[in-house]
C-alpha cells in the first residue's frame, strides 16, 4: 500500500460519497455544499494527476464562480427542502432499471477496452518538471489550439450575452 | 485638471494628511482617569449630596424648614422633624435623599436658607444595590466629612448665594454667609 | 426592590459572590482578568445618558483605554448599559436585548432615570431598570459625568475580579 | 519511513512557528489598529490591560473563550457550525504560500499567485453560508453583500495582478520577487503603479474593510453576516478578518514591493524588509480606516465594475504594448 | 415593439417578481439615534415604505409638567432636547415670562443668547459627530466630541453640569458668568473656526461623502412647509425662516448674524447650512460677549421674578403712601400667574420649537404643550425616505437631526 | 393685521364665534365650516405653516366654566406677512371628534394622532388614526386630566405587569 | 501508484451517478448540478488520460471543458430563473406549460 | 508535490486551531439557554416572519458576469506567463478575446446590469 494509493482511494471515496449524497439530498443548499466538496476534492485528485494549473482553474472556476452561482440561484428563489415525494420514488424505479442498463453497458465497454490493453504512446516530450505545467499548456493552447481558444471566447460572450439577455429586468416604459 | 485631480485622489489624500499629522503632532487629549489623573470638576458642580457639619456642635445645619423637600421637582428629599418642646424649634429626625431619583437640578441647595445642604463636587460614588444610594443623615455628614478634606480653602458653594441674583432676594442667613 | 443580582447560586454548579471575600482559583482569577479587560458594552442608548455613555467613549476619557469597545449586536456583547430612561413600552426591548446576551453577562444601571425612575414618575416610565433587569451596578447622576461612568465600569471589573466559577465544563 | 518523520516533525516546527508567527501578527494587527486609530483621534487606546495594554489582544482571546456560545433558533445548524471554519481557513491559507525569504516559503508551488485568488474565492463561502445560515435579515443582507462584494472585486484584483505576471513571466511568487530585481529601486511599484492602485483597493474591498465595509456596515445592518454569532465562533471571523487582511498585505509586498528584497543587506535579520513593507501596508489599510466615511453599497459595485475593471484592462494592454516595445 | 413592451409590462406587473419585505430598524439599531423604530418595507435595498414607531421614551413630560410649578416645570426641559438643554430651557422660560408679564434685564438677555449659541454649538458638533459616524467616517465623531468636550466644560463652569443645565430660569438666568468663564468663551470663539476647517478637510470635499450627501432627500421648499420642517432642514431647501429673524426674542435683535440657506434642499444642503451655522454662532457668542461689559454689574433676575418655590399667590402692598396711625400695613393677596394662555416659540438647533401653555391662576400650568422640531421631522421621513436606500435611510436620519427625547417627551 | 380679522369675521361669520386679542389673535371657531376657515387662511391668506396643533382639557377648570371638555388649538403661521395666529375649536366630551387637516398639512398627520392618543379626540379623515406614542394596547388618554400621572398597582398597563411578573420568574 | 483504470471507473462512477441525478430529481437545480457531476466525471477521465498518455491535449480539453460548463451553468440557471419568474416553480414535473 | 503538501498541512493546522478554539470555548463556556436568548435578533422585537428572504435579483446578475469574467482572466493567466514567446502575435491573439469580453462588458453595462438603481 503506497501513499498514493491511499490518497487516491480517499479522495475517489469521497467524491463518489459526497456525490451520491448531493444527489439525494432533499435540501437543494446540501446539495451545493456536496458538490463543493466533491469538486475540491476533484481538485486535488488533478493534483495527483500532475496538473496543477488545473486545479486550480478547477478551485476558482467551479469552487468559486459556478457554485456560488449555484448558491445564489438557490438563494434567490429561497428553494426549502422538497416535501413533494411520491413523483420521486415512482420515478426512482423506473429510472433505476433504465440506469441499470445504461451502466452495465459502460461497464461492459469498459471491461472491452481493458481487455485490449492498448499500448499508450507519448508523441510529446512531456515532463512536468523541467517547465511548469501552466507553460505547457499555454504554449499549447496558444498554438495548437488557437481556433478553439477563439472559440471559447465565442462561447462566453453568448453566454454572458444570452444570460444578461434572459435575466435583465423587463425596462417598464412609463414615459408615454 | 479636474480629472487629474479626481484620479489622484487629491481631497483623500488631504484627509489622509490630516489624520496622519494629527497621529504625529498632536497630542493625545485623553484625561487618563482614575489611575493616573482624577479631575476636579468646577466649582459648584453638582455632585453627591452631603449635610453641611457645623464645625460647634457636630450636627447639621439644618432647621427643618422643609423648603428643599418642597421645590424638590423629583420629591426625593424625605425630611421628619419634631418641635423641641424647650426651644420651640424644630430638629431634624430622619432626613432622607434617594440620590437615584434626585436629578441634580440643585434647586434644593438654592432654597435652603441656612445653607445646610449641599451637592459637592464629589462624582465617585456607584451603588450594588438600590439601598446603598439611600442617603439618610449621618451618611450626608459623612459625605461632607469625606468632602470637606479634599477642599484646601474656605469651601463656598456658588449656588448658595448664585451670583448676578439681587441680595435682597436672600435670606438673612444667606446674605451673611461666606463659606465654611 | 426588584430583582437582586446579589444571589449566591444562579445554576447548579455557577456561583457568583458579589462582596465577600472567597478563595478565587488561579485559572479563574486568570479568566476574571480577562473579562475585567475586555468588557464590550452594547451600543444602546436610551435618553441623555447615551449622549455621556457617547462622550466617556470619545477622545477624552476613552473607554478604549479599559479594552471597552461598544459592539452593535448582543451577541458579542457582555455589558448592557442601560443609559437613560426605559418607559414601559420599551422595557420588553431592553429586556430582549438582555436576555440575547451570552453569558457571563452584567448590568450597569446609568442615570437616575434608569435607577429608579427619576423625576419621571409617569404613568409611562419604568420605575428603574431593576424592575426587569438584574442590576450590577447602579450610578446616579442626572446625567452622571463620563467619569462617573468610568468609575462605574471600574466598580464593574472588581466586581468581576471577586467572582469565581462562573465557567465550566459542566455545561 | 524515519526520514518521512524526521520530515513531517521539520514541516511541523516549520509550519507550526510560522501559524504561530502569523497568530500573533494578526492578534497584535487589531491591538496595533485600535493603537494607530486611537492616536489619529487623539486618544491613547489600549493602554490599561497589561503593560501599555499589550495583553489586550490575550484578554479578548480569553474573554471570548469563555464566553457563552449561542445557537440560535432557526439556524441551520450544520451550516452554521461549519461556516467560520471555512473563513478561517481560506483567510488564512494563504499565509504559507507568501515567500518571506529567500530561503524560506513554507510552500513553493507553480501557481501560487492564482492559489491565493483561488482561496480568497472560496472566502466568499464562508460569509454567504454564515449569513444564509443566521435566520435573521441582516445577516443574510450581509452575507449578500460582502459575497457579491467579493467576487466583484476578485476581477478586478486578478486583472492587477495580471499585469505583474505579465512582466514576471511567471505565476511563482518566488519567481515574481526575483523577477523585481531588473526594476527600478527592485520594486514593481513604480512601472505598475496603477495596478498597485487597482490591487490596494479591491484588497481593501476584499476584506471588507472601510471604506468598503458594507457587509457590516454597523450602522445598517448592525454586524453583518455575523450578527448572530458569538464567543469563539465570531472570534473566528474575526480573526479570518484580520488573516484576510495579512495576507493580502503579503501579497501586495511580494508583488508590487519586491518581497524580501531591500535597498541593502540587513545582517542576521532576514525577514526585515519584507516584515517593514508588511506593516507599511497594513498602516494604509489602518490609516484609510480613520479618514474615510463608507460608500453606499451601489456606489461600491459601480466603483469595482466601472471604474476598476476597464482601468485594470487598459493597464494591462499598456503592459504588453510597453513591454514589447521595450 | 409596442406589444412586446405592452406583455412584459403586464407580466411584471402580475408577477411582482421582487416581492416587498418588511424589516425592523431599531430600536435597538446603532444608527437610529436612540430608541426610533423605523418599519421598513424593502424591495431589494429600496425602500417602498417606511413608518416610523416611535414613543419608545415618552415619558409623560406634559402630563407631570402640570404637577410642577413653573420653576420646577424648567427641570423638565432639560430632558426633552438634551442635547441643547439651554434652548428648551430658554423657550420654556420665555413662554412663562410672557404669561406673567415679566422683563427680563438685558444682562441675563445677553447671557442667555451665549447660552444658548453655545447649545447651538454643542447640538451642531454631537449632530456632525453622529451623521459623520453612521456613513462611516468615525474620526469626525472623535474630533467634534473632542470640541465639544471643551463647551461642555464651559457649561459646567457657568452652572455646574454639564449637560442637564437649568441655567436658565423663569425671570433671567441662574448665575452672572465669572471674569473666567468670559475669557475662556473668548479663547474658544478664537480657536474654533479653524477647527470647523479640520472636519471639512476630512468630509466636506470628500468624494466619498458627497456621494453619499448629494441628491439624497431632496425636499422642495412648498413641501418642506408643508411637512413642518423648520430649522436647518427648512433652510437647507432655501427658505429663510428662522425664529431668531422673524419674532426676536432675547437678545437676537441686537446682533448681527446671516441665515444661511441652501439651495436644493438635498442632505448636502443641510449640513453645509449646518456647519455655516456653526460660523455663525460662534460670531453670536462674540458679539454678545463683546456687549457684556456694557451691562456690567446688572442682575441677572428680574425684579419680580418669582421664587423657586412658587407660592400660589404674593403679598402686594397697597399703594398706601402715609400710612395712618394705628392701621397695620396690610398687603392684597395676588396670584403670582395671572389667568390666560402664551406662546412662545425659539429658534432650537433643531428647529422651531414652541411652548404653548395655558394657566388657571395657580402655580402650576394648567396645560403645557410643547412643539418640538424632531417629532415633526419624524413625521417627515416616510416622505423623505421613499424611493431611497436603505443605506441612504441612515444619511436621512442622520440629516433631520432627531432626537428622541425631544420627540417623545 | 386688522383687515385680516375683520375679512375673516365677515367672511365666517358663522364659523367665527369670538376674536380674542392676547399674546397673538385668537380666533376662537365652531367645528362645522371649520375646514373652509383654514383652506381659505392656508389657500388665500398665505397661513402655509402649521406650527402647533395641540388639545387642551378643560375638566374642572376653575377660572371659567366652558360647557364644551375639549379644544383643539391652532398655531398658524404666515411666513410671508410674519403674523401668527390662533384658532381654537371647542368639543364637547360626549361628541368627541374633530375634523382632520391633514389632507392639507402634511405636517398635522403625527400632531392628530398624538392629540388622538392623549385625548382621545378623533379627527374625521385622519388616513391612519392610530396611537402614536403609547402602545396600541393602552388604556385611556394619558393627557386628560382624570388620568393619574403615576398608576399605582392596579391601574398599572396590563402588558407591562404580565412582563414583569415574567420575568420575577 | 494509481494507474489508468483507477481512474477511468472513477470517471464512470461519477458520471452514471449524475446521469442518474439528471434522471431521477426533478428538481432543475439538482438536474443541472447533475450535469455538472457528469463533465467533472469527464474532466477526470481526460486529465487521467492526459497524464499517462504524456499527451498535453488532454489537460486542454479539461481547460476547455470548465469554460463550457461556466457557459452551460451561467445560461442553464438563467434559464431555471426564467422559468421560476414565469412558472413560479422550478419543478420538472409541474412545468407543463412553456409558453408563460 | 512536497509543496503542496506542506499547503494542506498548513491548512489542516488552521483548521485543527479553529475547531480546538471552538471546543475550548465549548468546555471553559458557560451555558444557560431559556427560549428568549435564542430568539433570533431584530432589534430587541421580536423576529418579523422567516428571514430567508428572497433577495434582488442583481445579485444573481453580478455572479453570472462575475463567472463568465473569471474564466476569462483564467484564460488570460497562460498567456501572461508564455507572453514573451508569443509576443505581438500572442498580443493580437488576446486583443481578439478581450475584446469579445469586453463587448459582453459593454452589453451588460448598457442594458444596466452594473446598475444597481
Amino acid at each position: 500500500m503506497n501513499w498514493d494509493l491511499i490518497i487516491f482511494y480517499y479522495l475517489a471515496i469521497v467524491m463518489i460519497f459526497s456525490s451520491v449524497f448531493a444527489i439525494f439530498s432533499r435540501h437543494p443548499v446540501y446539495t451545493v455544499l456536496l458538490v463543493l466538496v466533491m469538486i475540491i476534492h476533484q481538485a486535488f485528485l488533478l493534483l495527483t494527476l500532475g496538473a496543477e494549473f488545473l486545479t486550480v482553474v478547477q478551485i476558482i472556476v467551479y469552487a468559486g464562480a459556478i457554485l456560488v452561482l449555484f448558491l445564489f440561484v438557490v438563494y434567490l428563489i429561497n428553494l426549502r427542502k422538497e416535501t413533494k415525494k411520491s413523483v420521486f420514488i415512482r420515478t426512482v424505479s423506473l429510472i433505476g432499471i433504465v440506469f441499470l442498463l445504461l451502466g452495465g453497458l459502460l461497464i461492459k465497454n469498459l471491461l472491452i477496452l481493458l481487455s485490449l490493453k492498448p499500448s499508450f504512446k507519448a508523441y510529446l516530450p512531456f515532463t512536468i518538471e523541467e517547465k511548469s505545467n501552466v507553460w505547457w499548456i499555454a504554449n499549447y493552447l496558444f498554438k495548437n489550439y488557437l481556433l478553439q481558444f477563439e472559440i471559447i471566447g465565442v462561447v462566453l460572450l453568448v453566454a454572458i450575452l444570452g444570460a444578461v439577455f434572459l435575466i435583465r429586468k423587463v425596462k417598464i416604459v412609463e414615459q408615454k | 485638471m479636474k480629472i487629474l485631480e479626481k484620479a489622484l485622489l487629491i481631497e483623500i489624500l488631504k484627509g489622509l494628511a490630516l489624520t496622519l499629522r494629527k497621529m504625529l503632532f498632536a497630542k493625545p487629549v485623553t484625561i487618563q482617569y482614575y489611575d493616573k489623573v482624577r479631575p476636579v470638576p468646577a466649582p459648584g458642580f453638582r455632585g453627591r449630596h452631603a449635610l453641611v457639619r457645623d464645625e460647634k456642635t457636630g450636627d447639621t445645619l439644618c432647621i427643618a424648614c422643609l423648603r428643599c423637600a418642597r421645590v424638590c421637582p423629583s420629591k426625593c428629599i424625605h425630611i421628619e422633624y419634631e418641635i423641641d418642646p424647650q426651644t420651640k424649634r424644630r430638629k431634624v429626625v430622619k432626613y432622607e435623599i434617594e440620590a437615584l431619583r434626585c436629578i441634580y437640578c440643585g434647586y434644593c441647595e438654592e432654597v435652603c436658607p441656612v445653607n445646610a445642604l449641599v451637592l459637592t463636587e464629589w462624582y465617585e460614588y456607584v451603588g450594588f444595590t438600590r439601598d446603598d444610594l439611600i442617603f439618610d443623615k449621618e451618611k450626608l455628614l459623612k459625605n461632607w466629612d469625606e468632602f470637606i478634606v479634599t477642599q484646601k480653602r474656605p469651601y463656598m458653594n456658588p449656588f448658595w448665594k448664585p451670583r448676578g441674583i439681587p441680595e435682597k432676594f436672600l435670606p438673612a442667613k444667606k446674605r451673611q454667609f461666606t463659606g465654611v | 426592590m426588584g430583582i437582586e443580582k446579589d444571589t449566591v447560586e444562579i445554576a447548579p454548579g455557577i456561583r457568583q459572590i458579589p462582596g465577600a471575600p472567597v478563595v478565587i482559583s488561579p485559572i479563574d482569577k486568570i479568566i476574571n482578568w480577562a473579562r475585567a479587560g475586555s468588557m464590550w458594552p452594547v451600543t444602546f442608548g436610551l435618553a441623555c445618558c447615551a449622549i455621556e455613555m457617547m462622550a466617556t467613549g470619545a477622545s477624552h476619557f476613552d473607554l478604549d483605554r479599559y479594552g471597552i469597545i461598544f459592539r452593535a449586536t448582543p451577541r458579542q456583547a457582555d455589558v448592557l448599559i442601560v443609559a437613560g430612561t426605559v418607559t414601559k413600552k420599551m422595557a420588553p426591548i431592553v429586556r430582549r436585548v438582555y436576555d440575547q446576551m451570552p453569558e457571563p453577562k452584567y448590568v450597569i444601571a446609568m442615570g437616575s432615570c434608569a435607577c429608579s425612575g427619576g423625576i419621571f414618575k409617569t404613568y409611562s416610565v419604568a420605575q428603574g431598570a431593576d424592575e426587569f433587569l438584574p442590576v450590577d451596578i447602579y450610578i446616579p447622576g442626572c446625567p452622571p459625568r463620563p467619569e462617573a461612568l468610568l468609575f462605574g465600569l471600574l466598580t464593574l471589573q472588581q466586581k468581576i475580579k471577586r467572582e469565581s466559577k462562573r465557567w465550566g465544563f459542566w455545561r | 519511513m524515519g526520514d518521512l518523520i524526521d520530515k513531517l516533525i521539520f514541516l511541523g516546527i516549520a509550519a507550526g512557528s510560522l501559524l504561530v508567527i502569523a497568530l500573533l501578527h494578526v492578534a497584535y494587527l487589531t491591538y496595533a489598529e485600535r493603537k494607530i486609530i486611537g492616536r489619529m483621534q487623539q486618544r491613547l487606546g489600549p493602554n490599561r490591560v497589561g503593560p501599555r495594554g499589550l495583553l489586550q489582544p490575550i484578554a479578548d482571546m480569553v474573554k471570548l473563550l469563555t464566553k457563552e456560545d449561542l445557537v440560535p433558533y432557526g439556524v441551520d445548524k450544520p451550516v452554521f457550525y461549519i461556516a467560520p471554519f471555512i473563513s478561517l481557513v481560506c483567510a488564512g491559507t494563504g499565509v504559507a504560500l507568501i515567500p518571506i525569504w529567500k530561503k524560506f516559503v513554507l510552500s513553493n508551488i507553480n501557481v501560487g499567485i492564482l492559489f491565493i485568488l483561488a482561496l480568497s474565492s472560496l472566502s466568499a463561502y464562508g460569509v454567504i453560508l454564515s449569513g444564509w445560515a443566521s435566520n435573521s435579515r441582516y445577516a443574510l443582507l450581509g452575507g449578500l453583500r460582502a459575497s457579491a462584494q467579493v467576487i466583484s472585486y476578485e476581477i478586478a484584483m486578478s486583472l492587477a495582478l495580471l499585469s505583474v505576471v505579465l512582466m514576471a513571466g511567471s505565476l511563482n511568487l518566488m519567481d515574481i520577487v526575483k523577477a523585481q530585481i531588473n526594476s527600478p529601486y527592485k520594486i514593481y511599484l513604480i512601472p505598475q503603479i496603477i495596478a498597485f492602485y487597482v490591487f490596494i483597493i479591491s484588497a481593501i474591498a476584499e476584506c471588507n474593510r472601510v471604506p468598503f465595509d458594507l457587509p457590516e456596515a454597523e450602522t445598517e445592518l448592525v454586524a453583518g453576516y455575523f450578527v448572530e454569532y458569538s464567543a469563539m465562533r465570531f472570534a473566528i471571523f474575526y480573526l479570518a478578518e484580520y488573516f484576510g487582511m495579512v495576507v493580502m498585505s503579503a501579497l501586495a509586498v511580494t508583488c508590487f514591493l519586491g518581497g524580501w528584497i531591500g535597498p541593502f543587506e540587513i545582517p542576521y535579520i532576514p525577514f526585515f524588509w519584507f516584515l517593514i513593507k508588511l506593516y507599511i501596508i497594513l498602516f494604509i489599510y489602518i490609516w484609510v480606516r480613520a479618514t474615510l466615511p463608507r460608500y453606499r453599497y451601489d456606489q461600491l459595485m459601480g466603483l469595482g465594475w466601472k471604474v476598476l475593471i476597464p482601468v485594470a484592462i487598459i493597464n494591462l494592454f499598456l503592459t504588453a504594448v510597453l513591454k514589447l516595445i521595450f | 415593439m409596442a406589444t412586446y413592451l405592452e406583455i412584459n409590462k403586464k407580466q411584471v406587473n402580475e408577477e411582482k417578481w421582487e416581492e416587498p419585505f418588511y424589516i425592523n430598524m431599531g430600536p435597538q439599531h446603532p444608527s437610529t439615534h436612540g430608541v426610533l423604530r423605523l418599519f421598513l418595507e424593502l424591495e431589494g435595498e429600496t425602500i417602498i415604505n417606511c413608518t416610523p414607531i416611535i414613543g419608545y421614551l415618552h415619558r409623560g413630560v406634559e402630563k407631570l409638567g402640570e404637577t410642577l410649578n413653573y420653576n420646577q416645570a424648567i427641570v423638565l426641559s432639560d430632558r426633552l432636547d438634551y442635547i441643547a438643554s439651554a434652548a428648551n430651557n430658554t423657550a420654556f422660560a420665555l413662554a412663562f415670562e410672557k404669561l406673567m408679564g415679566l422683563e427680563v434685564p438685558r444682562r441675563a438677555k445677553l447671557l442667555r443668547t451665549i447660552v444658548c449659541e453655545m447649545a447651538r454649538i454643542c447640538n451642531h458638533l454631537l449632530w456632525l459627530a453622529t451623521h459623520a459616524l453612521d456613513i462611516g467616517a468615525m474620526t469626525v465623531f472623535l474630533y467634534c466630541f473632542r470640541d465639544r468636550e471643551w463647551l461642555l466644560n464651559i457649561y459646567e463652569k457657568i452652572c455646574g453640569a454639564r449637560l442637564t443645565h437649568s441655567y436658565v430660569r423663569v425671570g433671567g438666568v441662574r448665575q452672572d458668568f465669572t471674569q473666567e468663564i468670559i475669557d475662556e468663551l473668548y479663547k474658544f470663539t478664537e480657536e474654533f473656526p479653524p477647527r470647523i476647517y479640520d472636519y471639512e478637510i476630512l468630509i466636506d470635499v470628500n468624494r466619498i461623502w458627497l456621494k453619499r450627501t448629494k441628491g439624497i432627500a431632496v425636499v422642495p421648499p412648498e413641501d418642506a412647509i408643508n411637512l413642518g420642517l423648520t430649522g436647518p432642514c427648512l433652510r437647507g431647501s432655501g427658505i429663510a425662516y428662522d425664529v431668531r429673524k422673524f419674532r426676536p426674542y432675547d437678545a437676537y435683535g441686537e446682533v448681527d448674524f446671516v441665515v444661511p440657506t441652501g439651495k436644493n434642499g438635498d442632505t448636502y444642503d443641510r449640513y453645509r447650512v449646518r456647519m455655516e451655522e456653526l460660523r455663525q454662532s460662534n460670531s453670536i457668542i462674540r458679539q454678545c460677549l463683546d456687549k457684556l461689559p456694557e451691562t456690567q454689574g446688572e442682575p441677572v433676575l428680574a425684579e419680580n421674578a418669582p421664587d423657586l418655590l412658587m407660592p400660589e399667590k404674593v403679598k402686594e402692598p397697597k399703594p398706601q403712601p402715609v400710612p395712618k396711625k394705628g392701621v397695620i400695613f396690610r398687603g392684597v393677596e395676588k396670584p403670582i400667574v395671572p389667568v390666560g394662555e402664551a406662546f412662545a416659540s425659539i429658534e432650537s438647533p433643531k428647529g422651531e420649537l414652541a411652548v404653548y401653555v395655558v394657566s388657571d391662576g395657580s402655580n402650576k400650568p394648567w396645560r403645557l404643550r410643547i412643539r418640538t422640531p424632531s417629532f415633526v421631522h419624524i413625521s417627515a421621513i416616510p416622505y423623505m425616505a421613499k424611493n431611497h436606500m436603505v443605506a441612504d435611510l441612515i444619511a436621512i436620519i442622520g440629516t433631520l437631526d432627531i432626537v428622541l427625547g425631544d420627540s417623545d417627551r | 393685521m386688522e383687515e385680516l380679522l375683520n375679512e375673516l369675521k365677515e367672511k365666517f361669520s358663522s364659523v367665527i364665534v369670538e376674536i380674542q386679542e392676547k399674546d397673538y389673535p385668537t380666533l376662537i371657531c365652531k367645528r362645522t365650516g371649520f375646514l373652509d376657515l383654514i383652506k381659505y387662511l392656508k389657500d388665500e391668506k398665505g397661513f402655509k405653516y402649521l406650527i402647533d396643533l395641540c388639545g387642551v382639557d378643560y375638566l374642572n377648570y376653575k377660572q371659567k366654566k366652558f360647557e364644551e371638555r375639549f379644544e383643539v388649538v391652532y398655531h398658524l403661521y404666515n411666513l410671508d406677512t410674519k403674523i401668527l395666529i390662533r384658532l381654537k375649536v371647542r368639543i364637547p366630551e360626549d361628541d368627541c371628534w374633530h375634523y382632520s387637516v391633514t389632507p392639507l398639512f402634511m405636517t398635522a398627520n403625527y400632531f392628530e394622532r398624538e392629540c388622538y392618543d392623549m385625548f382621545g379626540i378623533s379627527f374625521k379623515g385622519h388616513p391612519d388614526l392610530r396611537r402614536i406614542l403609547m402602545p396600541d394596547d393602552w388604556e385611556g388618554h394619558p393627557l386628560r386630566k382624570d388620568y393619574p400621572v403615576y398608576l399605582e398597582e392596579e391601574q398599572e398597563w396590563k402588558t407591562y405587569k404580565e412582563f414583569t411578573q415574567k420575568v420575577k420568574k | 501508484m494509481p494507474t489508468l483504470e483507477y481512474y477511468i471507473i472513477l470517471s464512470i462512477i461519477l458520471f452514471l451517478i449524475g446521469l442518474f441525478g439528471f434522471l431521477s430529481r426533478r428538481n432543475l437545480i439538482v438536474i443541472l448540478i447533475s450535469i455538472e457531476i457528469m463533465l467533472n466525471g469527464l474532466i477526470i477521465l481526460f486529465a487521467a488520460i492526459s497524464y499517462f498518455t504524456k499527451d498535453i491535449s488532454g489537460y486542454i480539453i479539461v481547460f476547455f471543458i470548465i469554460a463550457m460548463a461556466a457557459a452551460e451553468a451561467a445560461i442553464g440557471l438563467s434559464l431555471v430563473v426564467l422559468i421560476y419568474k414565469r412558472l413560479r416553480t422550478v419543478y420538472s414535473d409541474e412545468i407543463t406549460n412553456f409558453k408563460g | 508535490m512536497g509543496s503542496y503538501f506542506n499547503l494542506f498541512f498548513f491548512a489542516l493546522l488552521l483548521l485543527v486551531l479553529g475547531i480546538l478554539l471552538v471546543a475550548l470555548n465549548l468546555i471553559l463556556g458557560p451555558r444557560r439557554e431559556h427560549s428568549e436568548k435564542l430568539i433570533p435578533y431584530e432589534c430587541g422585537l421580536d423576529p418579523s416572519g422567516d428571514a430567508r428572504i428572497p433577495f434582488r435579483i442583481r445579485f444573481y446578475l453580478i455572479a453570472v458576469i462575475f463567472l463568465v469574467f473569471d474564466v476569462e482572466i483564467i484564460f488570460l493567466y497562460p498567456w501572461a506567463v508564455i507572453f514573451e514567446e508569443l509576443s505581438w502575435f500572442g498580443l493580437i491573439e488576446i486583443s481578439v478575446f478581450v475584446v469579445m469580453l469586453l463587448i459582453a462588458y459593454i452589453y451588460a453595462w448598457s442594458e444596466g446590469a452594473l446598475k444597481w438603481e
